[in-house]
């Protein structure tokens, strides 16, 4: 990974997406640099997620410009957007169940170097390697969660993009994915996280933007937060 | 009805068992091409017939054609062939499958099925109908007394080879990285995709195998039946059966099914020889009201 | 005398091989009000929905409409008797007429899905009803166009006048703003709330303008589960409630 | 006047022409035409109108010929009236496609499918094994009777415009079952059936009688059938006719009105007139199944259709040509 | 006197599915073979010839015929490798008087309840082929008998026949299978005639299945006990057997092209058009045609019921069939031959496959006239 900061990662221009019909993202723009960590904060349904699926092409149709290491990805297959380094953990968590868990931990391609070994990961997620050889789905979601984020630090991925990653979890595990997100973050992780919970963004996160309506409708900076925590309630509907 | 000896009965079951091993070995084939293409093809009775007619063009035509040198035996075919039945698969795969894969499952259907009768009326121009045959090698000539039966020994290489391509295709699948990426490829191919596997490859390739398969399965039966341009429309309604039966897309479903309906119309021969065929489809229909999916598909 | 409670369900479960996605839920809802669903993605509000329409068969638990018990019914019995969704993604048939689309559920209602035999023509008889209801949401001047052609928002709206049209008496909305601009969700607010003057509306929805300018009850779901009920203003301030699902200003206690 | 009734009128002056010019085209071979025509069309009405593909129609077809076929062989020279026979060939069809619709309607796609074309097998086993089908003989030599006992239909043009009358009486038939309130119905359920089934519509049931309503007309093909060739075989129960169909009405345009008829006469015709050919056929026949799927999915009527409404620029027409194509089906 | 000014004849066969080996392209080629030895003319006019696929399909082959008859001018239809096509066609070729000779048609059928005075089925039938195999084992002590069949009517007359010959002539039969049609797989079968011990497996089945099961006798090391008869081969199906698992094989001909000079000469001109040798259907089809148009020549007319008059008072006699009489019920009574297959190293040439071992007469393998033919009575 990159040690200039000051590099672009992902530079998304006037990305729009359709599913089907609907048309979810009507002109996304943010930039992401080396070692940041941004949230994507927004309501339920304001495109966050599909903002994530659209880098990785997931979505029905897209256009506008999205620069990976400074590459056009808008008309490339997932799989070669993939290999320029990313990791995608999503929302839904796509652990596979017909594959053990560890399977699931083994299955991802290399998409770059330096990913952690198994010990690494082992260490890091203690509970996954006693449910190693448990079927993917019958881990809890806690630890489904963790599965699939631990998954994608094997492949070499320096850009992380993580879907509402605390979701449906206990607070302790929370928190411990706080650390590891920290940890991350200091070994040179670019991360992209969306998330509802804000309590758990805030602590983390460079930038956060704001989506509504599939457009990005406030950038707050970390040291702005106290002072546009008003307008960041209203957005965020609290 | 039970004046039958126990000795034929049991000639009757090893002679079940190796029909049993051609519709396991076929019906994986489809089974493997269906769980991640979705696609029913109908074209794997024909792959299976040009695969066999290339181990007999191999081992008869090439040396009329370009001299004795070029004879290419059994061993040599049991290789080439499917090799090359499969290259012709992913051809296939690649100009014409590929763009039916968002459409209903009829229309890769239908295209395997005019896929399948252009290969057909092709060999059936150029070979005509009767066909041809091809002796097993020399090694696997004869037979062996088993005490209630006279057994071919080519027939046990069948079985032997048949179980032996199951149990090692079943492992690739079911127990290696590449059979993990493929039920995962199965599973949610496009969130796979995201991480980076080539899921279009993989897909082709997949369909390559599945074709191999049949072709594997085409040398085998070369030297037992009669070559002709019909030998797989002939078999393949029963082994779309099997897939059915097993469970669409399920390997461990189309192997135990394909031996177990091979034992069962084994049976039939014995007790009423003129359902021998119609067996299947009754199990099938009985089989599909009671579990939906078949025996081990899971219903999506 | 109607009973207050129009639906209500008792020890509701279903399991997904092994995974609970909805919990043991008892829910009443009024007769009259209009009852909004909400909680994280997952927490098993369309499944909820799937289970009182019968498009899944519930592990455990029973449901009452009116006092009777629907459990074992199936989906199109229980459209029968009065309970009618909408979907979460946009549910019309897109190659009929957007007018054919409400006549569809009006010749259900008046009996006339099996009649083979009959013209098309037969169907006119329903024309001044269908025109009705696409005049109260503001589609008449479209009726001739295919609903597939409509835009997102209409398509949404059609789908509400489609269900009216069975004049249901309880009427269960997923999302019904999803994927609109600001425009048309205030004008699917507002037709909800002109269409509950005579019946009762269960909605998922996630859009908590919506839902606190329109709801009398609220009901949060969490990982399958009742979190919290009651109206907006109570369950807006509960702590879990925040926690859960609409997050919480506080300081996060590390 | 909707299109497809026009056209009817219209084509309806050549054909009641056609035995005056017998060395033009040769009646018998519309009459067969016009069979595999109406057989066409009630496959379509499942087909193109529910989005199931069965591959048992065959034995409906065969079938109701072997009913009407017996009937007329044992009991003509009773005077059984001709008319009686057809009926019971539809009624048998009917009770076949009730039994077979049971079974099999309660799956959907591929499923379908298969269930289908094993119930089939079974009915084709049947007539390999009763012994009054005649087997792999088939039965020939079927009386065609009298006309309310007035007409002689063993005269080829007798039967030529009695043949045309069902004909059309089936393809208005058919047209009214598809703009009825229940077409209505089973467009809707096509379209998308969780919603359908939301609004209070039984899916099962729906499909059950389309597919009821479907055998008969098949039932109703199969009689006319045995009656102008005279004779009913195996080949008819096969697997092979069901195939042929599908061919014809893909070839025509799923879900289209005269795309049926226009398939069922073009693959006839082939039969007829590339007979010479030999082998030939076979590839000529797998080529269209290939090029058909790969480029003209919407068939001969659905490309016309499709670029009539392209020239007219009417976008909001277009949509209803996806009919010709079957779709992914919806699910809640 | 010609109807049309013309004569035409119609080789109406399988050119496309599983008979097209036997019948096919080689029949027409027969066909044209005999109308060039007329000259291409009787009785001024020219003859011509058309052909088509009935694809096994009765109703295509009906539908074919009729086109002919009413608008192509056909005066006569021949081959039918298929008993269906041959009974469709003959209902209609009653209505609109027109003649019928079936070479590759074997069914008794054609002869029994459905026979009619316009039908003449011409090179051999079921009975007289099970009868001369049947007759010619029981003789030389091959007494007890074990059927395979297929589970078609043609399977089950084959088997009826020589059922009734073994019989009469002090043979018994032990058991029978039927199998489904196609077959594919005989083991089972084979095993259990086996089983049965009996002295000889008939094969009452055709083509491949026949093939097939002939090759899987071998395999299963019965031919070295048991006498393996198929009851319906054509010299086209010992060729894609191979003489290596045919060899010492009885089974009974209509016709081989090895049998004297006569025939060696005719097969040669239609081995140089054909690059195969005629199979007894392909012959039969030139002798059904040879004879009908030698028939219009001397009746002075191609009126159907005349020329079928003309036939019946020839002695037919030529490359293909000797010492014909075409009877009242329509068969063509003639000579059989009892063939044994050659082994390997007795067969010198290509196509030399089969020894001649006895001249049947036609009356001892032709069953009497059945009395469910109207016609002949
Ligand atoms: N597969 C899909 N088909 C149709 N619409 C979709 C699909 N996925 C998402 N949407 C719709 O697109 C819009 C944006 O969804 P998205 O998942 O990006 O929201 P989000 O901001 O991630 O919210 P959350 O994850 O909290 O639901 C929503 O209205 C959603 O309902
Ligand atoms: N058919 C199914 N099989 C297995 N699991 C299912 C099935 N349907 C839903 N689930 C699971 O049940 C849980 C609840 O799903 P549900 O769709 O009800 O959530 P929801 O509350 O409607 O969420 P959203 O706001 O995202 O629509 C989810 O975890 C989902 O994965
Ligand atoms: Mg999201
Ligand atoms: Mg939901």
């Amino acid at each position: 990974m990159s040690d200039t900061k000051s590099s672009t990662v992902l530079s998304i221009k006037d990305l729009n997406a359709w599913y089907g019909e609907s048309h979810v993202l009507q002109g996304i723009n943010l930039e992401v640099k080396a070692g940041e960590c941004v949230t994507l904060l927004g309501r339920n349904g304001a495109g966050r997620t599909s903002t994530l699926r659209s880098i990785l092409g997931l979505v029905g149709k897209r256009t506008g410009s999205i620069m990976v290491d400074g590459k056009e990805t808008i008309a490339m297959p997932p799989h070669r957007i993939a290999r320029l380094g990313l990791g995608y953990c999503p929302e839904e968590r796509g652990i596979y169940a017909s594959l053990t868990a560890e399977e699931n931990l083994l299955l991802l391609p290399k998409v770059g170097d330096g990913g952690m070994s198994l010990e690494q990961i082992y260490g890091m997620f203690p509970n996954l390697k006693e449910r190693a050889h448990s079927p993917g789905t019958r881990l809890s979601g806690g630890e489904q969660q963790m599965l699939a984020m631990a998954r994608i630090l094997r492949t070499g991925a320096n850009l992380l993009l993580l879907d509402e990653i605390t979701e449906g979890l206990a607070p302790v595990i929370v928190q411990k994915l706080g650390q590891v997100i920290r940890e991350l973050k200091a070994r040179g992780f670019t991360l992209v996280l969306v998330e509802q919970n804000f309590r758990f963004a805030k602590h983390l996160a460079d930038r956060h933007y704001v989506i509504e309506h599939g457009r990005v409708v406030e950038t707050i900076a970390a040291s702005e937060v106290a002072a546009k925590q008003s307008r960041l309630d209203e957005l965020l509907g609290i | 009805m039970f004046d039958i000896p126990m000795q034929s009965l049991m000639a009757q079951l090893l002679v079940g068992l190796i029909n049993g091993c051609f519709y396991a070995v076929l019906s994986m084939g489809l089974a493997i091409i269906f769980g991640l293409l979705n696609i029913i093809n109908f074209a794997h009775g024909a792959q299976f017939m040009v695969a066999a007619f290339l181990a007999w063009i191999g081992f008869t035509q090439l040396p009329m054609l370009l001299g004795p040198e070029f004879k290419l035996n059994f061993w040599a075919m049991l290789v080439v062939a499917p090799l090359i039945v499969g290259a012709l698969g992913v051809l296939l795969e690649k100009t014409l499958l590929k763009r039916l894969y968002h459409l209903d499952h009829l229309y890769g259907l239908l295209l395997t099925f005019g896929v399948a009768l252009i290969l057909e009326g092709v060999f059936r121009h150029f070979y005509g109908i009767s066909g041809s045959s091809y002796d097993p090698p020399a090694l696997l000539q004869g037979g062996v007394d088993l005490g209630f039966m006279f057994m071919p020994i080519y027939r046990g290489f069948v079985v032997v080879a048949s179980l032996l391509i199951c149990a090692v295709t079943w492992y690739l699948f079911e127990k290696t990285k590449l059979g993990a990426l493929l039920r995962a490829g199965t599973e949610n191919p496009k969130l796979l995709q995201a991480f980076g596997v080539n899921i279009p490859l993989m897909i082709t390739l997949t369909y390559g195998f599945g074709v191999a398969l049949a072709g594997i399965a085409g040398v085998l039966a070369a030297p037992i039946m009669q070559i002709t341009p019909l030998m797989g429309a002939n078999l393949l309604n029963i082994v779309f059966a099997v897939v059915v039966i097993g469970g669409l897309g399920s390997i461990m479903g189309a192997i135990l099914t394909g031996l177990a309906l091979g034992l069962l119309e084994g049976l039939t021969k014995v007790f009423y020889a003129e359902g021998s065929t119609v067996v299947v489809f009754v199990i099938m229909a009985v089989v599909l009201l009671m579990r939906p999916a078949g025996m081990f598909g899971k219903e999506k | 005398m109607q009973p207050d409670i129009i639906l209500e369900t008792k020890g509701l479960t279903k399991e997904f091989r092994g995974f609970v996605a909805v919990r043991s839920v008892d829910l009443k809802v009024r007769r009259g009000s209009i009852h909004a669903l909400i909680g994280p993605n997952g927490a098993g509000k369309t499944t909820v929905f799937n289970l009182l329409t019968k498009f899944h068969i519930p592990s455990a638990g029973s449901i009452a409409f009116n006092g009777i018990d629907i459990t074992h019914e199936k989906p199109a019995q229980t459209a029968r008797r009065g309970i009618v969704r909408s979907f979460q993604i946009s549910a019309v048939f897109p190659q009929l007429s957007v007018l054919e689309n409400v006549k569809i559920a009006l010749q259900r209602k008046a009996g006339l899905d099996y009649r083979f035999w009959q013209p098309v023509a037969a169907l006119h008889t329903l024309d001044p009803q269908a025109m009705a209801l696409l005049d109260q949401v503001g589609l008449s001047n479209a009726s001739h166009l295919l609903a597939g052609d409509l835009p997102y928002g209409r398509k949404r709206t059609l789908e509400i006048a489609t269900t009216l049209a069975l004049d249901p008496e309880l009427l269960l909305l997923d999302e019904p703003t999803q994927g609109m601009g600001h425009e048309d969700v205030d004008r699917i607010k507002d037709l909800i709330k002109q269409v509950s003057a005579q019946r009762t509306i269960l909605m998922v929805e996630h859009n908590m303008k919506v839902v606190a300018d329109i709801s009398d009850t609220i009901t949060v779901l969490q990982r399958g589960e009742i979190l919290a009920e009651g109206p907006y203003a109570q369950v807006s301030i509960d702590p879990a409630v925040r926690e859960a699902y609409m997050g919480t200003e506080e300081e996060e206690h590390v | 006047m909707p299109t497809p009734i026009r056209v009817l009128l219209a084509l309806l002056i050549p054909a009641v022409l056609v035995p005056v010019f017998p060395e033009l085209v040769y009646p018998v071979f519309i009459m067969k035409v016009l069979c595999y025509a109406l057989f066409a069309l009630a496959f379509n009405l499942l087909i193109g109108f529910t989005g199931l593909v069965s591959f048992g129609h065959a034995a409906f077809f065969g079938w109701s010929g072997y009913t009407t076929g017996i009937l007329m062989i044992k009991l003509a020279d009773h005077g059984f009236p001709v008319e009686l026979a057809i009926l019971a060939g539809m009624l048998v069809a009917t009770a076949i496609g009730w039994l077979i619709g049971t079974l099999a309607i309660r799956r959907t796609g591929i499923y379908f499918s298969m269930i289908t074309l094993a119930l089939s097998q079974i009915a084709y086993f049947l007539a390999v094994q009763m012994p009054w089908t005649g087997g792999e003989d088939g039965m020939q030599g079927i009386p065609r009777g009298k006309l309310l006992g007035l007409v002689d239909l063993s005269v080829d043009n007798h039967m030529y415009y009695f043949t045309l009358a069902v004909f059309v009486a089936g393809f208005l038939a058919i047209h009214r079952i598809v703009h009825s309130p229940f077409g209505q119905s089973l467009k809707a359920l096509r379209d998308n059936a969780p919603r359908a089934v939301s609004l209070g519509y039984d899916t099962d049931r729906c499909k059950l009688y389309a597919f009821m309503l479907s055998a008969a007309f098949t039932g109703l093909a199969g009689s006319m059938k045995a009656l102008v060739l005279q004779l009913s075989a195996l080949n008819d129960v096969m697997l092979s006719t069901s195939t042929e169909t599908l061919l014809m009405t893909l070839l025509g345009g799923l879900g289209t009105s005269w795309g049926p008829v226009l398939g069922a006469a073009l693959v006839v015709s082939l039969q007829n007139y590339l007979a010479e050919l030999g082998g030939v056929v076979t590839i000529i026949t797998g080529l269209t199944f290939v090029v058909c799927v790969s480029f003209f999915r919407r068939g001969m009527v659905g490309e016309w259709e499709a670029w009539l409404q392209r020239r007219r620029g009417q976008r909001a027409q277009a949509a209803k040509t996806h009919n010709a194509t079957l779709k992914k089906p919806v699910t809640p | 006197q010609v109807s049309d000014d013309v004569v035409k004849i119609g080789v109406l066969n399988d050119l496309s599915g599983i008979y097209s080996d036997l019948s096919g392209q080689g029949s027409v080629t027969a066909a044209r073979l005999a109308i060039e030895e007329m000259g291409g003319k009787v009785l001024g006019k020219p003859v011509e010839l058309v052909f088509a696929d009935h694809q096994n399909k009765p109703d295509v082959a009906a539908n074919l015929a009729r086109g002919w008859f009413d608008q192509g001018k056909v005066d006569m239809v021949t081959d039918f490798p298929t008993a269906s096509t041959a009974l469709a066609v003959m209902e209609i070729a009653k209505q609109k008087n027109r003649i019928v000779m079936p070479s590759s048609g074997l069914a008794t059928a054609i002869l029994g309840e459905k026979c009619n005075a316009l039908t003449a089925q011409w090179t051999t039938n079921t009975y007289a082929l099970a009868a001369g195999t049947a007759r010619a084992l029981v003789k030389e002590g091959k007494k007890s008998w074990y059927f395979i069949t297929a589970d078609y009517t043609f399977g089950h007359s084959l088997e009826k026949d020589a059922t009734e010959v073994i019989n009469a002539d002090g043979g018994k039969v032990v058991g029978s299978s039927r199998h489904p049609f196609p077959g594919g797989d005989f083991s089972s079968f084979l095993l259990k005639a086996q089983a049965s011990g009996a002295d000889v497996i008939a094969l009452a089945n055709a083509g491949n299945d026949t093939v097939n099961a002939i090759k899987q006798a071998n395999e299963y090391g019965i031919t070295r006990k048991q006498v393996v008869a198929p009851l319906l081969t054509y010299i086209s199906d010992v060729h894609s057997i191979g003489l290596e698992k045919a060899q010492g094989m009885y089974l009974s001909e209509a016709f081989y092209w090895d049998f004297d000079e006569r025939s060696r000469a005719w097969s040669k001109k239609f081995f140089e058009k054909q690059k195969r040798m005629p199979t007894a259907a392909q012959a039969g089809v030139y002798s059904a045609t040879l004879s009908y148009l030698k028939a219009v020549q001397a009746a002075g007319t191609d009126e159907a019921k005349a020329v079928m008059a003309q036939l019946r008072k020839m002695t037919i006699d030529d490359a293909v069939i000797r010492h014909g009489k075409l009877r009242e019920d329509g068969a063509l009574v003639h000579d059989m031959l009892l063939l044994q297959v050659k082994s390997p190293s007795e067969s010198k040439v290509p196509w030399d496959y089969y020894k001649v071992k006895t001249v049947l007469k036609g009356a001892d393998v032709y069953p009497a006239i059945s009395p469910a033919c109207q016609v002949a009575k």
